[in-house]
């Protein structure tokens, strides 16, 4: 098992080396990426946005799309990493605690279930 | 010159890889990971990408390794592989 | 009017925004905003199939920040997105309005940041679908991922491990279609669709665009749990809390399987897939293979989870043999599919989760009795089945019918036998539930010590969207035609020449 | 609770540290437009001034910076975001073109203060966004 | 009214899925309601496909073309003289099942009764479909439904034995629609269409191979619901299902549905000429025959008497398909005629089993000794209808097999012509001796006069008189004799002179 | 020809090698967290991939040298730039989850062993 993944990994190493074979060379400024849509960039990002870092203008401006959704992400993720660790914690009155009330409560103690005040922070 | 600038580091990175996975230790693995983003991070400023390699520092070094380590606190240290 | 291709992803990252600082503070209020943006989603979509059946396919094509593609990116509504985002977005809507008292059960005191998670879920997957640049589709392919790990993983004892699988293939298929972005790029120096679809024919023999072909494929295989790479699927869904596989068993495979559709018939030269590199010709073949896997597995099955599971290996296999026959209607048939599976399995899964809240049971053996105490559901859960196994006049039917004259069309008359023998083994597994819901509690040895089930339907909120499914099964089967013209047969067109 | 790290030595340094990193992080956030740098990762620095002072300081710090704080600031960051990118398709113009936010200012201007801004919001989100993680995986999870 | 009156075939079908809705809502609570709807579904049904009769037997056609359900093809009905006979026999013989169902199942105090009305009615809108589908696709359409529907009637009785026989059914069934369905797929590749066409619409240019590989799915999807050896073996396991379901499905829609189905292969699909061309029909004439015989050998060990019915089903089923097969006008004619006089004979025999069965709890033949007394009128009965399938004339059996027989003569294949006359005495082998038994053995438990209720005594008399009417005047009842003249007229244009 | 085709292209050869070692981290190792350093070695590559493809023979970086203008072939492309720094967003948020996954199940099963992991999943249920 451990074998036949190592050799199907070998293979698909060597796959990805066979097709660089068709890439330009290394730093050629005449490669498509070199002469495709960032030439614009190179030439307009100044003039556009008054932007000199064209990244900056490239990443929030030209594609800020996808940096909105990259920003998406970044709270998707921190979400995601709530929704998993964290629980709330439902007072004994009905109400709710905060985010983190679990987690104070059993730092609090071993069995917060006994103590009345449960996870008020 | 430059090129092979960018081969040592590229060979020292394909090292500081597989030391970060055979190390048996994950605290020191993820030394040896952090170690490897900040070398990644110097490669990319070689290459001409100032922003990329100021965020592969902050991110893919510090943050990630900070979590790691965090992560570490709370699950047992040693790895059988 | 215009705006529609925008709004639909954005109003519900909008809504997802907005659901997640709502709910820090109101439980209500997080559900209210969730459900609202999906609606408004779902109307906007239903607008844009509409602009689509008014101007005869004419793509609506929309930049965004206004800066023309290449420069910016583009956001393309054409039949098949219109037909994508109408699909996620219902489904999303019924999910939503199904989700809360299932929640209160499965995942207590987690429920107010369950519901921007699925928004986030529902916007990802329609960026994806409706985006025109291939990296910006990796950025939505990331967002509706990593939501989908946080529901999935909030299941049952086993959910944390059988998701950490899912994100590390996950992770592999998303590094493997961003490298093939790469290859891509460096290829022709654009990562927009309709700009790589014109730089590629001069490319075909490039062994980049090869490797790139591949390697993307690959990926999204991966994320579309295309047979090999199935085996994170079933432990995933066998723990995962009821309300997130009914919303992610249904779409998010299929918006995988949208990519690779969108890169065969749009991105890459047409007969590129098929005659220099015969990508889909492997899709068909792993498909079959898969069909045949999933459906033998899911009878040896005893949790109805799981067996749902493996259920859908099978099925997206029909969705992948829809590529592989690459002729128009075999392709009709596919994306026919893709609804009647999503009607399916969210059905399917909605069922499994009212059973669940009612009785507490997940086990085939125990679904005994079942029938008796609440008979409607059953009614529904008999409409699934049926459509399950492709009995007419259900939806599932129809697209069994195109991919059988696809394939006969196309001459694989082994893929012609797989479909056939497909029916018959999800008879077998499916018919085995329906047996077990209706007999009587009374003489079945198996629960005779068990306190009969109280008689009574799940809650209104779940009962309703289980019965609008059922009804959508029926109505997709009867008026399946007036999808495939109005919107399939411009999609499957340029497979005609 | 004590922090996990607790030293003499981080707690002094951390303290000094932290509203430098701060500063720092603000200047890489706005003076995005002129070097490297930008939204992403002055918001990375000012997540790392919080997780040092998280560090450092250990219960004390959630008085200075309570932990819902996290999650609300990446929220807002992020809705900011989204309402800039609203505010153009309310004067016409396509999602995220600046230069129609705001009628009556040149194009070129207003793609400049629109770039500054979804920077500075980046960073917010990402500031706010990290530390919840960090707060999260510090909690260790709840069972 | 003009809508209703060109939509007549629409309204046949839907009428009794009306009737199960309503049956369903009505429940235990109110039984003479809920019977009084299947009642009147099943008078309406009989009145709206007789009001069509004299039309077709005119040359009319009665089309609805309702929607398209796949590119090009509509679900679409068309009324036709093949499609009216079956029609007509499982129509009016469901306005009997009903009345005798009514006493069979109170008589047994069945459970579920509301769940075994509502289904047998969906059961007959989905006959009555398959006998107006214009189409194989929309032919199918309704045989996956009749599939579906007879499967909680089969597992009725709800014990181990019912489910693992309903499971049995199910895999049949479902393996005979796909097949089917995988079959249509190919006639539509081929020839781009599949609406019926009189005398057959595949071509022999199409290619041998693709021929015979739609024959082949097609002989699985119709070869199971007829009963044709060797996949027939579902069937006798099948009369587990409560009596009127045997009676009526299992010699009436279910299984007279697959034979249907060949009519409309050989006649509609095929044509005569392309069977005979290609070598199928002999194909299928041979399994026919070797079904008739096996059957009815099969059916000679049986003791228990559903089960020597069943088989007796199964032989008389092949006796149509051979019919068919043979592809001589005067075959087809006495297949086609078959199909009425099969019905109305083997339902009278199921009715008898089931009176004595409700009555006494009697269900072997060897347990049958002096019953005649007992139930002297059911027991009349069941000997009109075992003479009857051994082909004594005056009763309607005679008659059909008279053309069967004609026509193997026709076509030349005598030894067909032996096997209907070796199986005519075997039927009488196993038939004859169950009435001899019931009327000239002694039994001391059999003395007093006691029939079954009256709501199973009519019916079975009913019958009765159809089967010897069938025989006297195969004409008279209904204009059946015409109809089938009319199949053989339109599928092969020979032309008859008129009514015997 | 081999032999020019890896001098020439050796940076290729390095990073499909790096490609190679996370791909075995994260599918031959057992222990998870080593499937998580796998799996950044794995993404890290592939931005490597990005950003080396990007170089160009007498340009700099893409910030505009005001003495210098706005001249094509001065400037490093931008646009793979803007690609990687997204990735690794995308890419530290996924670790993110993972590791608040791996805490509650290791809270769960006491192990990270993937072996023994799904064995236990798969038993209980």
């Amino acid at each position: 098992m451990k074998l036949f993944a190592m050799i199907l990994i070998g293979i698909l190493a060597s796959f990805v080396i066979w097709g660089t074979h068709d890439l330009p060379e290394r730093g050629d400024p005449q490669s498509p990426a070199n002469l495709g849509v960032s030439t614009y960039y190179i030439e307009n990002a100044y003039i556009d946005s008054e932007t000199p870092n064209m990244v900056t203008a490239v990443l929030a401006d030209y594609r800020g799309f996808d940096t909105f959704g990259e920003a998406v992400v970044v709270v998707a993720a921190a979400l995601s990493s709530l929704l998993i660790l964290l629980r709330r914690r439902r007072r004994e009155d009905g109400s709710e605690g905060g985010l983190f009330s679990e987690v104070d409560a059993q730092k609090a103690g071993p069995d917060p279930s006994t103590s009345p005040s449960g996870g008020a922070p | 010159m430059i090129g092979q600038l960018d081969f040592w580091l590229m060979l020292i990175l394909v090292m500081f890889a597989i030391l970060a996975l055979e190390v048996r230790d994950l605290l020191a693995a993820v030394g040896v990971l952090t170690g490897f983003s900040f070398l990644m991070a110097l490669l990319f400023a070689e290459l001409g990408a100032p922003d990329v390699a100021l965020t592969e520092a902050a991110l893919g070094a510090g943050l990630t390794g900070v979590f790691l380590l965090l992560a570490l606190v709370f699950v047992d240290r040693k790895s059988e592989d | 009017m215009s705006q529609i291709p925008a709004l639909i992803p954005t109003s519900l990252l909008l809504a997802s925004l907005l659901s997640l600082l709502i709910g820090l503070k109101s439980r209500r209020g997080a559900h209210w905003t969730a459900l609202l943006g999906a609606i408004a989603a779902f109307a906007f979509s239903l607008m844009g199939v509409k602009a689509m059946i008014d101007g005869d396919g004419e793509a609506i094509r929309y930049a965004a920040g206004n800066w023309i593609p290449p420069i910016g990116i583009e956001f393309v509504l054409d039949s098949l997105s219109a037909y994508m985002t109408a699909i996620i977005t219902f489904i999303g809507v019924i999910v939503l309005i199904y989700a809360p008292r299932s929640l209160a059960l499965e995942t207590p005191g987690r429920e107010r940041m369950v519901y921007p998670s699925m928004t986030l879920v529902l916007a990802g997957l329609v960026g994806m679908c409706l985006t025109g640049d291939v990296f910006n589709l990796y950025v939505f392919l990331e967002i509706a991922a990593l939501a989908a790990y946080a529901l999935l993983a909030i299941g049952d004892r086993g959910a944390p491990v059988a998701t950490l699988r899912y994100l590390l293939f996950g992770a592999i298929g998303g590094g493997f279609y961003l490298l093939g972005v790469a290859y891509l790029y460096y290829a022709t120096g654009t990562v927009n669709m309709a700009d790589l679809s014109m730089r590629l024919p001069e490319l075909m023999e490039s062994q980049a665009v090869i490797v790139a072909a591949v390697l993307m494929v690959v990926g999204l295989g991966i994320k579309m749990a295309l047979f090999p790479f199935h085996f994170w699927l079933p432990d995933v869904y066998t723990n995962a809390p009821s309300v997130s596989s009914a919303l992610i068993a249904p779409v998010m495979t299929k918006v995988s399987a949208y990519a690779i559709i969108r890169l065969f018939l749009d991105v890459f030269p047409p007969g590129f897939f098929t005659a220099n590199l015969p990508l889909a010709q492997t899709i068909g073949w792993f498909s079959a293979a898969g069909i045949i896997f999933g459906s033998v597995l899911a009878i040896a099955q005893h949790d109805y989870r799981r067996m749902l599971a493996y259920s859908s290996v099978g099925q997206l296999g029909y969705i992948g043999l829809g590529i592989g026959l690459a002729n128009p209607i075999g392709m009709i048939g596919g994306l026919l599919h893709i609804v009647n599976h999503a009607l399916m399995k969210g059905l399917l899964f909605m069922i499994g989760g009212a059973v669940r809240l009612r009785f507490g049971v997940t086990k085939i053996p125990d679904f005994v009795g079942v029938g008796r105490a609440m008979p409607w559901t059953m009614v529904a859960f008999t409409v699934g089945v049926l459509a399950m196994v492709g009995i007419p006049p259900t939806a599932g039917f129809f697209s069994k019918w195109y991919l059988l004259l696809g394939s006969a069309e196309a001459g694989a008359w082994v893929w012609f036998a797989v479909i056939i023998a497909s029916s018959l083994l999800s008879a077998i597994y499916f018919f085995r539930v329906v047996e077990m819901v209706y007999r009587d509690p009374e003489s079945d040895s198996a629960v005779e010590d068990r306190e009969p089930l109280p008689r009574g339907e799940a809650p209104a909120s779940m009962f309703w969207p289980i019965t609008i499914m059922a009804v959508s099964i029926m109505a997709v089967g009867i008026f399946n035609v007036l999808i495939v013209s109005a919107l399939l047969e411009r999609v499957a067109a340029p497979l005609g020449g | 609770m004590t922090s996990r790290f607790e030293s003499i030595f981080l707690f002094v340094v951390a303290r000094a540290m932290v509203p430098l990193i701060q500063v720092f992080a603000f200047y890489v956030i706005t003076h995005g437009h002129y070097s490297p740098g930008g939204g992403f990762q002055g918001g990375v620095m000012l997540a790392a001034s919080i997780i040092l002072l998280r560090i450092s300081l250990g219960e004390e710090s959630y008085d200075r910076f309570p932990r819902e704080a996290g999650i609300v600031i990446g929220g807002f960051g992020a809705l900011a975001f989204a309402l800039l990118g609203f505010a153009s398709m309310a004067f016409g113009g396509n999602f995220l073109e600046y230069a129609l936010a705001v009628p009556g200012m040149g194009a070129e201007e207003l793609r400049y203060w629109g770039i500054f801004f979804a920077e500075v919001f980046i960073g917010f989100l990402v500031w706010g966004a990290l530390v919840a993680i960090y707060d999260a995986l510090e909690s260790g999870g709840v069972e | 009214m003009d809508l209703l009156l060109t939509n007549r075939a629409l309204f046949a079908i839907l009428v009794s899925a009306f009737a199960a809705v309503a049956v369903a809502l009505t429940g235990e609570r109110n039984r003479n309601l809920r019977e009084s709807w299947t009642v009147l579904a099943a008078l309406a049904k009989f009145g709206i496909v007789a009001s069509m009769v004299p039309g077709v037997l005119a040359g009319q056609r009665y089309d609805v073309n309702l929607l398209q359900i796949s590119p090009g093809i509509e679900l679409a009905l068309r009324v036709d003289p093949a499609g009216i006979l079956f029609a007509m026999s499982a129509s009016f013989l469901w306005i009997l099942t009903s009345f005798y169902a009514f006493g069979y199942m109170r008589g047994g105090k069945e459970k579920k009764q509301t769940r075994f009305f509502a289904w047998l009615a969906v059961c007959l809108s989905a006959t009555i479909g398959i006998c107006f589908s214009a189409n194989l696709l929309t032919f199918v359409l309704f045989y996956e439904i009749l599939s579906v529907a007879t499967y909680p009637l089969v597992i009725h009785a709800g014990s181990e034995k019912a489910y693992r026989i309903g499971r049995q059914y199910l895999v049949y069934a479902i393996t005979a629609g796909i097949a089917l369905v995988g079959g249509i797929a190919l006639v539509h590749n081929a020839a781009g269409s599949l609406d019926f066409v009189a005398g057959g619409f595949l071509e022999a240019e199409m290619g041998t191979g693709l021929l015979w590989a739609i024959f082949a799915c097609f002989f699985i999807g119709f070869g199971v619901k007829a009963g044709v050896m060797p996949i027939h073996s579902w069937l006798p396991n099948a009369m587990i299902a409560p009596t009127p379901v045997s009676a009526l499905l299992h010699a009436v829609a279910v299984v007279k549905a697959g034979v249907f189905g060949f009519v409309r292969l050989v006649g509609y699909t095929f044509g005569p000429d392309l069977m005979g061309v290609l070598g199928a029909a002999a194909v299928l004439a041979a399994f026919a025959g070797a079904t008739i015989l096996l059957a009815s050998f099969i059916a000679l060990t049986k003791d228990d008497l559903k089960a020597r019915l069943a088989y007796s089903t199964v032989g008389h089923l092949s006796y149509i398909v051979l019919g068919v097969a043979l592809l001589a006008p005067q075959a087809m004619l006495g297949a086609a005629f078959h199909m009425v006089t099969h019905a109305a004979m083997k339902i009278t025999l199921f009715f008898c089993a089931g009176a004595i069965y409700i009555h006494t709890g009697k269900k072997k033949v060897s347990q049958l000794d002096g019953i005649g007394r007992q139930m002297p009128l059911t027991m009349a009965a069941f000997g009109v209808g075992a003479i009857g399938l051994v082909g004594i004339p005056t009763i309607g059996g005679f008659i059909s097999k008279w053309y069967l027989a004609a026509g193997t003569i026709d076509a030349g294949a005598y030894i067909f012509l032996g096997v209907l006359l070796v199986s005519g005495i075997l039927n009488a082998a196993y038939l004859v001796p169950i009435v001899t038994r019931a009327f000239f053995r002694t039994s001391p438990d059999h003395t007093r006069f006691d029939e079954a209720s009256a709501l199973m005594v009519v019916p079975i008399a009913l019958t009765m008189t159809l089967s010897i009417l069938l025989g006297l005047f195969p004409d008279a009842i209904f204009n059946f004799f015409s109809l089938a003249e009319a199949i053989v007229e339109t599928v092969t244009g020979t032309t008859f002179g008129g009514a015997t | 020809m081999t032999a020019d085709f890896l001098l020439s292209r050796y940076p290729y050869v390095l990073i499909a090698v790096l490609f190679a070692i996370g791909l075995y981290g994260m599918t031959v190792k057992r222990n998870l967290m080593k499937k998580i350093i796998g799996m950044t070695i794995f993404q890290t590559s592939i931005y490597l991939f990005f950003i080396q493809g990007a170089t160009k023979q007498g340009a700099t970086i893409p910030v505009l040298d005001p003495e210098l203008g706005p001249s094509a072939e001065l400037y490093i492309n931008p646009l793979p730039q803007v690609i990687v720094l997204t990735a690794i967003v995308v890419g530290v948020a996924i670790t993110g989850v993972a590791l608040s996954l791996i805490l509650v199940l290791y809270r769960r099963y006491g192990t990270l062993d993937e072996v023994e992991l799904l064995r236990r999943m798969r038993e209980s249920a």
